[in-house]
């Protein structure tokens, strides 16, 4: 099962309010250069059917319902990955009084993949490190505290 | 035909534990082969296996209620009415099967199809529904030429069962009727041009939106036994008749392996259709397989 | 090319043309904004945009209505006196020139300018909130929260 | 018996949220509502809080497919401003880098229309096309996406050595010639989904004032790049491709043939590419009160920025981007009008739509 889990993470792709270049990106990590079919990742059309949630964008007003809904939808267990700088931190759009984010003010956030936008390599790996916690955290909901890991951070 | 053949047919060759491998792999064919026409390197092996026991684990959103209870249903009925289809094929020869084996063959093989319809009903999703209707179409319009094509074929053989038809020599006619199974089968199977009841750009997953975990698992199986099934179905029409029992099977594998790779080109070479495009190009071919297939099948009943 | 100085005279303006900066101005004075657009409507321009300016204090708003005319940028100025934010109106060319509709319900967003003679849809772009708030009093460089906070 | 059928605004075929309320009777559409908003920033507000540096990253930040386009529109409204004029060969260097984004924006636009035909294969042959231009302005930026290459009075790095992209460039256009356009015009089932699909009319074009492709697709014939050169432009060669069909196949048949034309502004530009300064090295500027107006001719059609200042601030008073999608989208709903609800996704991406340029 955790061999499974690990092996075959399917991806919802949500946008709240990103400027499009990390949602291009993903896109091209899919594209024959990166295909990370290899993975086993499959880019899903309905959150139902997803083991991880890509976020994308600085969380805008708007954005924030859809986003815990989109959450609540996504069947355990599960992960969120925060793509860009901008759910992390919100970026260069800081202080605008229409953004409600970053985006772990409203859900728990288990991958950080940083950049403006991340290369589609890094985005593939932020996958990759979320399918493994993925496959520990399995349906035990003691393990369903995020765990916090960033892409590119040096390993001890 | 005793009770254990019967079993044994249905749950070990060609059955369930010959299907469910066979499912997986064809999947992974299909997958990879597309893959590889697209110059990716395409899922591993064993991905439609991880991907089926991931969704064994996963929650499924609580149902209540009759609807629940019937959203729960349809998934297992579809995987069961595939599985026995599958078992009813006519693989290895001189097994046995009865008089009429085919009519329940062709039940068996419309089930999972409505079954879907009826799930995307019943899940009351705006998308599932009208996934649900663009299924009801586009079966409406395929069956008309899959039944044709099969019902001439037998009844220019005066038989209803499955074995008589299998060892049946290549003739124009099993020809046809082959051509327009296969003309029918990207639809059976949703898969380009024709997958326009799970078109995700329109319509989310179509049927599916609302499933999850172990129910959506058994939606997967049962999508991979109606390959097997679809694929198997013309493998045996086609196969020649041996007798041994292992070249017999290994003839059955290799034709469906090479079915499953001319969908596969075919789905990677088309654009989705429209459901209006969709229902006039089955509507010709009905109009097309019917003259031919009627009027051959009545000459031949004369002739012989 | 269609001159200039003919569309200055058609509508009866006496100061000139300026360029300035990427854009041919013409101050409409007494002109309303709905004989310009007729006007512009005739000689064949292209509807831009229009970019609207808070001015200092309770001086009201200034409105820049932009129109291309054979790849030249046309620009007229016209200022609201608005002595209070809510009060400020304009005339809508929503009906002669579709175009104008969703800036104009922007505009209307953002600044709480009111057009006349037309009707908004739902919200362009803050669904949900109020309509007509003063956008810029939220966004102050100052940072201090502008008195009308929006509903959530 | 109508129903209304909300798309969006989080869906699978849409890179970016928007909601498309489409009121329909069967499978046909009779009317359409549209709600943006999604991505909606407060840019425009931002941009008054940030200095004359900060403001080109904020605003490269607009949009992640043509943030070269909004810098440099920015720029030149600044320089208009600090009365500073880009050396001639940042102007080259800033039309090979806004074709080359034309390059990339509608391959990869012809990428998202086939995903949207259901046509995976040819998305990834587009996807695998647009992998190269990518590797042209990595080589030339250092960065996929977000390039930040303009700077008030010229640009922030050199094309080192122009010529050998010509090699990139021939490699393209055999490839667009060879492969995506034969498909898109060819094969039968791409072509069922686009002719006749979504018409705007030449007298809706003009009276919706649409812009880019989408106006040249119904038969205006209006290009900034020709009629208000900007940048180097007054000194290239090329054509206008004009259609009049109005329909998704001649919106695609306007991107296919300016690629083409594309491919030669580049030829031309590189070849031609003079020496010198690539910016006039300043870093402080003293800007004066007023306002300056800057359109370019984005990938998607014309963008506009307004920028205001006052003398002695660091912060711009007012900035406002008109941007093309603004333009183009309320034309949508006379295009979906009695469509087929299987080609909506198709026809609203036909225009090119970019939501976070919209709400900004």
């Amino acid at each position: 099962m955790c061999t499974a889990r690990r092996r075959s993470p399917w991806l919802f792709h949500m946008n709240s309010g990103s400027c499009n270049g990390c949602d291009i990106e993903i896109v091209a990590a899919l594209s024959p250069r990166y295909d990370a079919e290899q993975l086993g990742v499959l880019l899903q059309g309905s959150p139902r059917h997803a083991d991880i949630l890509c976020v994308t964008g600085p969380v805008t007003r708007k954005a924030v319902g859809a986003v815990k809904t989109v959450y609540d939808q996504v069947p355990g267990p599960k992960a969120v990955i925060a793509i860009g700088s901008c759910p992390a931190t919100t970026n260069v759009f800081i202080d605008s009084r229409t953004l409600e984010g970053p985006l772990d003010k409203h859900v728990p956030v288990d991958v950080y993949v940083p950049g403006c936008p991340p290369r589609p390599d890094a985005i593939i790996q932020g996958v990759a490190k979320a399918a493994e916690i993925l496959a520990k955290r399995g349906n035990n909901p003691q393990n369903a505290e995020p765990v916090v890991t960033f892409v590119g951070e040096v390993q001890p | 035909m005793t009770l254990i053949t019967a079993l044994a047919r249905l749950l070990i060759f060609p059955g369930l534990v010959f299907a469910m491998p066979a499912a997986w792999f064809f999947l992974w064919v299909e997958r990879k082969s597309v893959a590889l026409m697209q110059e990716r390197v395409g899922p591993p092996f064993m991905q439609p296996f991880f991907d089926f026991v991931k969704l064994l684990g996963k929650e499924t959103p609580p149902r209540t209620g009759i609807g629940g209870m019937l959203m729960r249903a349809w998934p297992l009925i579809a995987v069961s009415a595939a599985a026995g289809a599958v078992g009813l094929l006519p693989v290895l020869p001189s097994s046995g099967g009865f008089q009429g084996d085919l009519i329940l063959l062709l039940a068996l093989l419309e089930l999972p199809s409505v079954c879907i319809i009826a799930a995307g009903f019943s899940s009351r999703s705006i998308f599932a529904e009208i996934g649900s209707a663009r299924e009801a179409a586009l079966s409406v319009s395929y069956n008309i030429v899959f039944l044709l094509a099969i019902v001439s074929i037998a009844a220019s053989q005066h038989t209803f069962r499955l074995e008589a038809l299998a060892a049946l020599p290549a003739t124009p006619l099993l020809w046809l009727g082959v051509a327009a199974i296969l003309v029918c089968l990207p639809a059976k199977l949703h898969i380009n041009p024709f997958s326009l009841p799970n078109a995700e750009q329109e319509i989310y997953a179509g049927p599916m939106t609302e499933y999850a975990g172990a129910e959506l698992a058994m939606w997967e199986l049962a999508h991979g036994l109606e390959w097997v099934a679809g694929v198997g179905l013309v493998a045996t029409l086609v196969a020649p008749h041996v007798h041994a029992v292992w070249i017999a099977a290994c003839i059955f594998i290799a034709i469906s392996f090479a079915v499953v790779l001319l969908l596969s080109v075919l789905a990677a070479a088309t654009a989705r259709l429209a459901i209006d495009s969709s229902v006039r190009f089955y509507w010709q071919c009905t109009l097309i397989f019917a003259v031919l297939a009627i009027s051959s099948a009545i000459l031949m009943r004369f002739w012989s | 090319m269609i001159d200039l100085d003919s569309i200055r005279e058609t509508l009866g303006v006496r100061d000139p043309w300026v360029e300035s900066r990427g854009t041919h101005w013409l101050n409409p004075g007494t002109v309303s904004v709905r004989e310009l657009a007729v006007l512009m409507n005739a000689v064949g321009a292209r509807f831009v945009t229009i970019t609207a300016y808070q001015l200092p204090g309770t001086e009201g708003f200034r409105l820049e209505y932009h129109w291309d005319l054979e790849g030249r940028l046309i620009g007229f100025p016209f200022v609201i006196a608005g002595d209070t934010l809510e009060s400020a109106k304009f005339e809508s060319i929503y009906d002669l020139c579709e175009a104008a509709d969703w800036i104009e319900r922007e505009v209307h967003e953002g600044f709480a300018i009111d057009f006349t003679g037309r009707e908004y849809e739902p919200l362009l772009l803050r669904a949900g909130d109020k309509l007509g708030v003063n956008l810029r009093e939220m966004a102050a460089p100052t940072g201090v929260p502008a008195q009308k906070e929006v509903a959530k | 018996m109508s129903y209304k059928i909300p798309m969006g605004p989080y869906h699978p075929g849409l890179e970016e949220p928007y909601k498309l309320d489409m009121i329909c009777e069967g499978e046909t559409v009779r009317d359409a509502e549209l709600h943006i908003g999604f991505n909606f920033r407060n840019i425009e507000h931002l941009a008054e809080t940030r200095n004359y540096f900060q403001v080109i990253a904020l605003m490269e930040r607009v949009c992640g497919i043509c943030s070269f386009i909004h810098t440099l529109t920015l720029c030149q409204a600044m320089e208009k401003l600090a009365n500073v004029e880009a050396p001639p060969r940042a102007k080259y260097i800033r039309v090979i880098m806004a074709e080359l984004e034309r390059l990339h924006s509608h391959v990869l636009w012809a990428g998202i229309a086939s995903k949207l035909m259901g046509f995976k294969t040819m998305f990834m042959t587009c996807f695998a096309l647009r992998e190269k231009v990518m590797d042209v302005l990595q080589a030339i930026s250092g960065n996929r996406v977000n390039y930040s290459m303009n700077c008030i009075g010229g640009v922030n790095r050199d094309v080192e050595d122009p010529t050998a992209l010509l090699a990139l460039i021939d490699d393209l256009e055999r490839e667009m010639t060879r492969t995506v356009i034969p498909i898109f015009t060819t094969s039968s089932t791409a072509r069922s989904r686009c002719a006749g699909i979504g018409v705007l009319t030449h007298e809706k074009a003009v009276s919706c004032a649409v812009v880019g492709p989408t106006a040249r697709a119904s038969g205006v014939n209006q290009d900034l790049r020709r009629d208000a050169p900007y940048a180097a432009y007054a000194e290239m060669q090329f054509e206008v491709p004009v259609e009049q069909a109005g329909d998704v196949r001649a919106r695609l048949f306007v991107r296919a043939l300016e690629i083409m034309e594309s491919c030669r502004i580049l030829r031309q530009a590189l070849n031609n590419i003079p020496p010198g300064e690539i910016s006039t090295g300043a870093d402080k500027f003293a800007f004066v009160t007023g306002t300056a107006t800057s359109r370019v001719e984005a990938p998607r059609g014309e963008v506009m920025y307004s920028v205001s200042w006052k003398e002695g601030s660091r912060n711009p008073a007012r900035v406002h981007v008109r941007t093309p999608t603004f333009a183009n989208m309320p034309a949508v709903r006379w295009m979906v009008r009695g469509a087929r609800l299987a080609d909506t996704p198709l026809i609203q991406a036909s225009i090119d739509p970019c939501y976070s340029c919209t709400d900004r």
